[in-house]
């Protein structure tokens, strides 16, 4: 048995017993997602165990023909990086489960199942090896999330999540395109294949194609990451979704874009992404500074995090175009910590919702006063979000500009402004929220965690402090496979100044 | 041969009796004129294959005539059944008052 | 004398094509045609197709063209209405008929592939025999095909025109 | 010429499913009297066993490739895979209309012998080889599917659907009989071999002459498969029409216009491609952008699905566009895909609407996911695979259209193409908010629970758009083989 | 040597308090928060007698953070004399003020719970990231101590969470530092851009022959970082404000340690900062601007916190000045000196606030100096040394950082002997409002507990005698480079003689004859409105900065930009995109000779094209 395979079938699985389940029973539903959800984690943690870093490559490969003209093999493997947002994808779905236990209120058993194919469509994306695979996974996960927010979402859901499903599929056949395009040169749609083809000279673009190759990816990815101008689509439907959607979207999908820019765009076309480079960080940065900004007069919770993800997101999109080892690890770094502490965010805002029935900033207030452990948690969880040392983002943020700053400081100047704004909307909030005088509607209706939220934000907030204190768990895989990515891109811009091995410190004893 | 008449005679003969019968189908307002309309588009290109017969000295194009004699019949009697049919629910023989579904 | 015949007949042709077109009663238009497909018949017989003008005159202006004139006198239709009113083919309606004219005789006129005069008699091959004979060995099958044309139409006009029956 | 070629027993096997079609429809209207005309499912049952009896011998005959009746008709992969298609279409048609004709009240024997007429007809089509053939072929086609239009004879929609069919139609055919006159003028032949043959020759007629022979017969197609700038009857008819009588003209006839289509222009008038390109260029594009565009403001589900017909037309004529054997296939597996789920979709249009086809509005649909899960996961899969999500028949056939369309380096039409697709979702989605995201309507409350026949035609085209989008290999490769059209 | 035990005996009763505080008796919660702190600074003392004389740096390695390509960073402690320094102030003052306050906390009541054990916890979590401060090895993991103070510092001073003044003062400490450690991190950014390591041994050693514009900019950068941390112009706005914090905060925190981190920073970044003269320039011409600005404020303030506030603010000045002039182991000396004289005045002005039941106002105080005598000799003793009393550890430190101002740029010895006279003035003003004259207030003034007066007494002790018992220069004598030592007789007269006279000032115009300095006030109505107002800066930063951008947001960008313009054409595509269909639709007019003439329409355009386009090859 691969144990990628099962990992990614699994959720399938879980998803299709999830039909069977009779609507009259809404517990088993809740129960089977939970039960299947964890087991799927569980196996999952098999990849890092079993994941060789001493071997190059993608591992746990399996490559089997699909359809026999054109060539379409169902061909999957993981490298250091799509092993973890595969991992990021099954550690937030029991989440995910877990707040939708009592949240979700109606039509119970179709959230389940929409859950589990959810996750299936999540897991496949970043590990199929084949570009069409690749695109079929992509819009596997689109639709699930489409329901997921136009069915259990709020008010305006149903712009939000046709807005959202336009947004996407539109940049998406552009991508098609260009996946088709792409065969026709190669002869395959086997991405590996590919990429040797490239190296080797043996498939070459003219400047033009290679140009408007990249753009029809990148503008695909593009509006899923979501870069400014694009990002529209975002509060809304963020602010639509019910609590697991959010979490869904913000913590993965979103990765889907950073991940594919990083995976396809760089090693793709290289030049290209060179040339596009400058005008690409320009908007990541404009996306940092402004995302901050526009978040910062949010008076609504989630669009307030909403926002706050475009910045963050910037931040990945700046590291990758840095072109450097420490901007690429640090985006890579940084697409987990955005999953983990945004996702904590938006389970934590959900818990706010469940409980008083409104996002708006103004009808809270003096939480901490009734509910200290809530207020708590949510204040670890703004810290990591606003990147303070020790926690998970600050690693990703570090490495991010730092890498930055080794290719251009000038870029590091402007999106380290971020790192400021970050502080200001997000203390902002909690100031609002938690800080004050306590009125009595915040009083009677904010109790404090229970033993099933315990269970939810305890994984959270472990996962924050362990990625922030010892990084160097989980970032060599991803070292390994971004230096890849580099190699392949050719692109691989050194330190400007030699340096030494290894800075020996003396040491005691 | 002096009398003879030049091939292409036939042919512009059969082109505007076909324009007439599009002309007809334009501006007539009896759905039954229209009808035959189309029958005066079939007769004009029936005259296209006799005369294309002509000149290869083939018979296949009176074969062509035949067979579209023989649909142009089957047209009439479904195509009048439908005219029948719509006179007795809408009341009416002018194409313009049978517009019900638009847009 | 085949240029004589020919302008007569293609000029009742025409002439009577222009009535079917301009008359408003129905009845007036189906005489028109049949008017139209008598001279047609002349003309087949100026091209040698002896049998499809004699077909012409029992299958078209005999029977199809009563049938015609039995559903107008059925449904007692008078002259049109004319209510109701199409914008685009009173703009586009002559100019694209006139378009459409000079496209296809300029293609005839320019295009025709070798000019063949046509006399009587110049060919001779559409007696009821070379047609029949054609009809049962090359064109076997579409003569066959058409048996069901045939019997759609009768099944159709069954369908369409019949009373409830209970 | 030995009169003894009518018993040839080769082409006998070859003409096969045509005569099974044709006797069984005809022995239905021997039956008629002698069974009991109404409620009764037994003319249902008759015809979908003759269907399946037509559809094992067109695969039986298949097995005796080769042109036939003097090279009238052929029977190759290609004719085949059409005439299999088309009476699977039938199928699927049958299938709904138990219910439908039950719940109005209609005559069951002339109905399905119509249809068993009209796909006869179709096959004729999908098999013929020479220009007269087809013209019959399209006749019967034709003038059967103008009485199903408008066989609720009580119902002023349908008797408007059946006059607007049939007076169009026939101004249509007319073009396209001068079309074939003219082509007869250039070549002193219809048969598309010859003429093709002719054509190419040094001393050949004019290119001209031949293109305005081309010309007339695409008019003549074109509105056969609903193509712009000859869409306009379409929404009209596919309003008025009863609905499984929609679902069967949207796809039925259509594909097998689409068959004489490919047939004509990829081998008698292939050689002409440099200059018709243009034209289906623009016919596809303007397919494309009319039906979707038009589409997004549709209330009316059935004239939303003729719109989407419109330009899902125009994608197959991207595919024509192309001009190569992959395109041929392309077309042709879309083809078979869009039978699928524009049936289905149409089947539960049929389910919802109705005694007397009441429900039709795109608000009919709301919270048909509550009162009918099953129904509303199926048409979700119809939907999905007409706005083109991977794992369904319509992504595969409009990956594979676009992929022959860039092999012949059309990167412009591929992009338009996609991006309409893309407009496309917008409208498509609307029915699924409908059904999904909002309250139950009266529609979906008072809608029947699904009867056997219904189950089936919902499921079995589910099942089929969903083979074509997780394993399309096996269509595909024979649609591969098979669009070597010969020339 | 394990250094780590250091800071993680405090993070361990931070981690108790924290988790099951809200369970334990305030006996208990003592016992771990305090006993950790007291844990440490006996560690402490172990340490630095098990390390011997530390003429190099001692360092221990625990593991890799972060390591990407070429670049790793490790979490590295080291000790050197200059951390012993910090250690001893750190955990002995802290300690003290921990103790001092248990008697200080038994009585004040925050929100919900009363808050007990989140005070001790917090001041926990405090002391073990102000020890990782000073005991990082590398610019990152002093970082995370730079920024886990601050955060500490965020959340003591938003004690009260349930008061808003004290949570905006709270956020805007933390966003005002943000401001400071966005120049700190691009300071980091650069060196490993040009060093390629943050390790400390490994930058000072190559610094020397970097370029100097090179090592300019990371000095001005860390400049701007330390002036967030230890509240220099522009970034001093929050430290004021930071004294809605519990008393004792303001000691430990916001008086004798964290905000001389960023002293600290700058004089550990020396090697730097010797080869960048124009960023020592800025740093003492900063410094000495603060210490004047901040002054001149302290004059006019009431309330007894906010002049000491000011008074930091001011005194960090003297110490960047010193720093900036070269005189490094001067401005550490005064770090030291500062740490008890100012934590004592903190810690007895805790006691008055204390004993007149939570009164701050000055005015409202007056002749306690009976009342509460500890803390009245306790605050004296304070009180003398910031003045620079010759003798006390004020004197000492203060005259070296101006003597070495002196050979400097004379004229800031001379602004800076100014402001000495100045903060005298305002110092004894204070002590003369609150402990002269007669109590004007309404409460029954009570004197502390001891467990609050003995640390008082110890640290009055300490502010009397630091100057001759530790001697810091000496000691630091091998870690900075030798500034040349310099005796100055007259200058060290006119610098005391400038303290006296403040005093002197202050005790004309406040004991002896009260009405004046009302009268001054008033005579000079503009300038003390100025002053009395902070020059409103808050206000100017307010008006040219924090509004602008909040407005700017929500109107510009938010609703203009993002909902207006963006999604506008998002939208408008969309209505667009429909607009187009309801054009297409009329061509379906239902009318069929329209249909028809649709028809020939196409048919003429195809034979055209067909005819006359591309149909002749």
């Amino acid at each position: 048995m691969n144990l990628l395979s099962v990992v990614l079938f699994l959720p399938l699985v879980g998803f299709l017993i999830a039909l069977f389940i009779p609507r009259s029973s809404p517990q088993a539903s809740r129960t089977w997602a939970l039960v299947i959800s964890l087991a799927i984690f569980v196996i999952s943690i098999g990849l890092p165990v079993m994941l060789d870093n001493s071997a190059t490559g993608e591992q746990f490969g399996i490559d089997v023909p699909w359809i026999a003209t054109p060539a379409i093999h169902f061909y999957i493997a993981a490298d250091g990086v799509s092993m973890w947002l595969v991992m990021l994808s099954t550690f937030l779905t029991p989440i995910c489960v877990l707040i939708s236990w009592r949240y979700i209120q109606h039509r119970i058993k179709e959230f389940f199942a929409f859950l589990l194919l959810l996750e299936f469509g999540l897991v496949g994306v970043f590990i199929a090896q084949d570009l069409f695979l690749f695109y079929v996974f992509w819009e596997i996960s689109l639709i699930p999330m489409y329901f997921l927010v136009g069915i259990w979402g709020h008010d305006r859901r149903i712009y939000a999540a046709v807005k959202f499903f336009l947004y996407t599929f539109a940049g998406s056949v552009l991508m098609l395109a260009a996946i088709i395009y792409l065969y026709n040169r190669a002869g395959t749609f086997s991405y590996p294949a590919i990429l040797a083809m490239l190296s080797s000279g043996r498939l070459m673009f003219d400047s033009t194609e290679q140009l408007l190759l990249f753009l029809a990816f990148f503008i695909a990815f593009a509006i899923k990451v979501p870069l400014f101008p694009l990002h529209t689509w975002l509060p809304d439907a963020h602010v639509e979704a019910p609590s697991a959607g959010s979490v869904m979207l913000a913590s993965v999908m979103l990765k889907m874009g950073t991940f594919g820019i990083l995976h396809y765009c760089l090693p793709l076309f290289p030049s290209a992404a060179r040339t596009c480079a400058p005008w690409i960080v320009v908007l990541a940065i404009i996306g940092i500074v402004y995302g901050a900004l526009v978040s910062l007069v949010q008076p609504n919770m989630k669009k307030l995090v909403a926002y706050s993800s475009v910045s963050h997101l910037g931040f990945v999109v700046l590291g990758i175009f840095s072109f450097t080892q420490l901007g690429l690890d640090g985006a890579v770094y940084q697409m987990l910590n955005h999953g983990i502490s945004t996702g904590a965010l938006f389970v934590l805002v959900g818990l706010l919702y469940e409980r008083n029935h409104s996002l708006a900033i103004a009808d809270y207030g003096g939480v901490a006063t009734v509910a200290p452990w809530l207020s708590t948690v949510f204040l670890i969880t703004t810290l990591a979000s606003i990147g303070l040392p020790m926690l998970n983002n600050f690693v990703g943020e570090f490495m991010v500009l730092q890498g930055t700053a080794i290719a251009n400081f000038t870029w590091t100047v402007f999106a380290a402004v971020g790192v400021i704004l970050s502080a200001c909307y997000m203390l902002w909030l909690y100031q609002r929220v938690f800080y004050g005088e306590v009125s009595e509607n915040v009083r009677r209706h904010i109790p404090d965690l229970n033993l099933r939220e315990w269970a939810v934000v305890v994984p959270l907030i472990a996962m924050m402090v362990w990625m922030g204190v010892y990084p160097m768990s989980f970032l060599p895989p991803v070292s390994k496979a971004t230096a890849r990515v580099l190699d392949q891109a050719q692109i691989n811009v050194p330190f400007k100044v030699e340096l030494p091995r290894k800075v020996e410190v003396a040491r005691a004893r | 041969m002096m009398t003879a008449v030049p091939i292409s005679w036939y042919l512009t003969l059969s082109a505007i009796l076909f324009v007439l019968g599009v002309a007809g189908f334009l501006f007539r307002h009896s759905i039954i004129t229209v009808f035959m309309s189309i029958e005066l588009m079939l007769n004009a290109v029936n005259l296209s294959f006799v005369t294309f017969s002509y000149q290869y000295k083939q018979v296949s194009g009176h074969l062509f005539t035949f067979f579209v004699m023989v649909v142009a019949a089957a047209e009439a009697a479904v195509g009048l059944a439908i005219i029948l049919t719509v006179f007795k629910n809408h009341g009416t023989l002018n194409i313009d008052e049978v517009d019900s579904m638009k847009n | 004398m085949d240029v004589i015949l020919f302008l007569i007949f293609a000029i009742i042709a025409v002439v009577a094509a222009i009535n079917v077109v301009v008359q408003t009663h129905p009845i007036s238009s189906a005489v028109s045609l049949i008017g139209v497909m008598g001279a047609l018949a002349v003309l087949y017989l100026l091209l040698g197709a002896e049998f499809i003008a004699a077909a012409q005159v029992i299958v078209y202006a005999g029977a199809v063209m009563v049938l015609f004139i039995f559903v107008i006198m059925l449904l007692n239709a008078g002259a049109e209405s004319k209510r109701g009113r199409s914008y685009i083919v009173q703009v586009l309606g002559v100019p694209l008929l006139i378009a459409l004219l000079g496209l296809l005789a300029f293609f005839v006129e320019r295009l025709f592939p070798r000019a063949v005069s046509v006399y009587f008699g110049g060919f001779t091959g559409g007696t009821a025999k070379a047609v029949g004979q054609a009809l049962f060995t090359t064109y076997l099958l579409p003569f066959e095909v058409t048996s069901l044309l045939i019997l759609i139409a009768i099944l159709g006009a069954i369908v369409l025109a019949r009373k409830e029956m209970d | 010429m030995p009169v003894n070629s009518f018993f040839n027993a080769g082409d006998m096997i070859r003409f096969l499913p045509e005569i099974i079609l044709t006797v069984m429809g005809t022995l239905m209207m021997v039956l008629d009297p002698v069974l009991h005309r109404r409620s009764s499912n037994a003319f249902g049952l008759l015809s979908l066993f003759t269907l399946v009896a037509a559809l094992i011998g067109s695969v039986y005959a298949y097995t005796q490739a080769g042109p036939a009746f003097g090279g009238m008709m052929i029977v190759d992969g290609f004719a085949t895979f059409f005439r299999v298609l088309v009476i699977v279409v039938g199928i699927l048609t049958v299938l709904p209309s138990f219910r439908f004709l039950a719940r109005q009240d209609a005559e069951t024997s002339e109905y399905h012998a119509l249809l068993l007429f009209s796909i006869a007809g179709q096959c004729v089509m999908a098999s013929a080889n020479d220009l007269i053939m087809i013209f019959i072929g399209l006749e019967i086609s034709s003038i059967a599917s103008y009485v199903l239009a408008g066989y609720l004879r009580d119902d002023k929609r349908a008797n408007e659907a059946a006059l607007k069919y049939f007076l169009l139609g026939s101004f249509a055919t007319g073009f396209f009989l001068y079309g074939v006159a003219l082509v007869y003028g250039a070549t002193g032949s219809v048969n598309l071999s010859v003429v093709r043959a002719a054509v190419t020759s040094a001393n050949g007629p004019s290119p001209v002459f031949i293109g305005v022979a081309a010309a007339l017969m695409f008019v003549g197609l074109a509105f056969k498969v609903s193509a712009a700038p000859f869409q306009v009857w379409a929404p009209d008819v596919y309003q008025g029409a009863p609905t499984p009588v929609t679902a069967f003209l949207s796809a039925g006839p259509k594909a097998a216009a689409f068959a004489i289509f490919l047939r004509i222009f990829m081998t008698a008038l292939e050689p002409l491609g440099n200059s018709w390109a243009p034209l289906v260029w623009i016919s596809a594009l303007l397919s494309m952008t009319i039906g979707n565009f038009a589409a997004l403001l549709q209330s009316n589900v059935k004239r939303l699905l003729a719109y989407s017909s419109i330009a899902h037309a125009g994608y197959v004529l991207v595919a024509l566009t192309a001009r190569s054997d992959v395109g041929t296939a392309a077309a042709m597996f879309y083809l078979a895909a869009y039978a699928f789920m524009n049936i289905g979709a149409f089947a539960v249009v049929s389910h919802l609407s109705g005694k007397g086809e009441r429900y039709q509005a795109v608000d009919d649909f709301a919270g048909l996911a509550q009162k009918q899960p099953m129904t509303a996961a199926i048409l979700t899969i119809f939907l999905l695979s007409l706005i083109g999500v991977p794992l369904t028949g319509g992504f595969f056939g409009k990956f594979y259209i676009f992929k022959a369309a860039l092999e012949s380096h059309l990167v412009w039409l591929t992009v338009l193409g996609l991006l309409n697709s893309a407009v496309a979702a917008y409208y498509y989605l609307r029915l699924l908010v409908m059904m999904y995201m909002y309250e139950p309507s009266e529609a979906a409350t008072n809608a029947e629970p699904l009867s056997a026949g219904m189950r089936a035609a919902l499921i079995l085209p589910a099942l089929g758009t969903l083979f074509l989008g997780i394993f399309p290999g096996w269509v595909l490769d024979f649609a591969g083989k098979s669009s070597n059209l010969v020339k | 040597m394990q250094l780590w035990l250091i800071p993680l005996l405090p993070f361990a009763g931070f981690l108790i308090n924290g988790v099951f505080g809200r369970r334990f008796s305030k006996g208990l919660v003592n016992l771990f928060g305090i006993g950790s702190v007291v844990l440490a600074f006996a560690w402490v003392l172990k340490t630095i007698s098990g390390l011997g004389p530390l003429t190099s740096p001692y360092i221990e390695h625990y593991y890799t953070w972060i390591q990407s390509g070429a670049f790793s960073v490790n979490v590295d402690f080291a000790v050197d004399r200059l951390t012993v320094v910090m250690l001893l102030v750190v955990t002995g003052i802290g300690s003290l003020i921990h103790i001092y306050s248990i008697g200080y906390m038994a009585h004040e009541h925050g929100p919900h719970d009363g808050g007990y054990y989140r005070f001790f916890a917090y001041l926990n979590l405090f002391m073990f990231f102000m020890l990782v401060l000073v005991l990082a090895q590398n610019f990152l993991v002093l970082f995370v101590g730079w920024e886990g103070v601050g955060l500490c510092s965020y959340l003591l001073i938003g004690f009260y969470f349930d008061k808003q003044f004290a949570t905006t003062a709270g956020n805007k400490a933390f966003i005002v530092n943000r401001i400071g450690d966005f120049g700190y991190s691009l300071a980091m950014f650069y060196i490993v851009k040009n060093f390629g390591s943050l390790d400390f041994s490994a930058v000072f050693q190559r610094a020397p022959g970097m370029p100097q514009d090179t090592l300019t900019l990371i000095g001005i950068l860390l400049m701007v970082g330390a002036a967030g941390k230890s509240a220099q112009i522009p970034l001093y706005v929050w430290l004021p404000d930071a004294m809605a914090g519990p008393t004792p905060v303001s000691a430990l925190i916001h008086a004798a340690t964290m905000v001389t981190a960023g002293v600290y920073m700058t004089a550990r970044s020396w090697p730097i900062y010797t080869h960048a003269p124009i960023a020592m320039e800025v740093i003492a011409v900063i410094g000495i601007a603060t210490a004047f600005f901040a002054a001149t404020i302290g004059i006019t303030q009431n309330d007894i916190k906010k002049v000491f506030a000011y008074s930091t603010v001011s005194q960090l000045g003297y110490m960047f000045v010193g720093v900036g002039v070269g005189a490094f182991s001067a401005g550490i000396w005064h770090l030291v000196t500062h740490a008890f004289f100012k934590a004592l005045l903190f810690l007895g002005s805790g006691a008055v606030i204390h004993a007149l039941a939570g009164e701050q106002d000055l005015r409202n105080m007056g002749g306690l100096r009976k009342k509460i005598p500890w803390t009245f000799w306790t605050m004296f003793c304070a009180a003398l040394a910031i003045a620079g009393f010759p003798g006390t550890s004020g004197f000492f430190s203060k005259d070296a950082i101006l003597l070495a101002a002196y050979q400097h740029a004379p004229w800031m010895y001379w602004l800076g002997t100014l402001t000495a006279g100045i903060t005298a003035f305002y110092v004894w003003r204070a002590m003369f409002l609150a402990f002269w004259g007669d109590y004007r207030g309404h409460e029954h003034p009570h004197e502390s507990p001891p467990v609050m007066t003995i640390p008082l007494a110890i640290l009055a002790l300490l502010s009397l005698s630091g100057g001759f018992l530790f001697k810091v220069p000496t000691f630091l004598a091998g870690v900075f480079p030798a500034a040349e030592e310099v005796e100055n007789m007259a200058l060290m007269a006119i610098s005391v003689g400038a303290g006296l006279l403040g005093i002197f000032i202050a005790y004309v115009m406040y004991v002896a004859k009260p009405g004046m300095a009302d009268a001054l006030a008033g005579s000079m109505k503009g300038l003390y409105t100025l002053v009395y107002n902070k020059y409103f800066v808050d206000e100017i930063y307010d008006a040219a900065v924090v509004n602008p951008t909040v407005e700017g947001s929500s109107l510009v960008l938010w609703k203009g930009m993002d909902a207006g313009l963006i999604d506008g054409i998002v939208n408008g595509i969309g209505s667009l995109s429909k607009d187009v269909g309801g054009v297409l639709r009329l061509l379906q007019s239902g009318n069929i000779r329209s249909y028809a003439a649709w028809v020939l329409f196409g048919s003429v355009l195809v034979i055209v094209a067909m005819g006359l386009g591309g149909g002749i090859r």
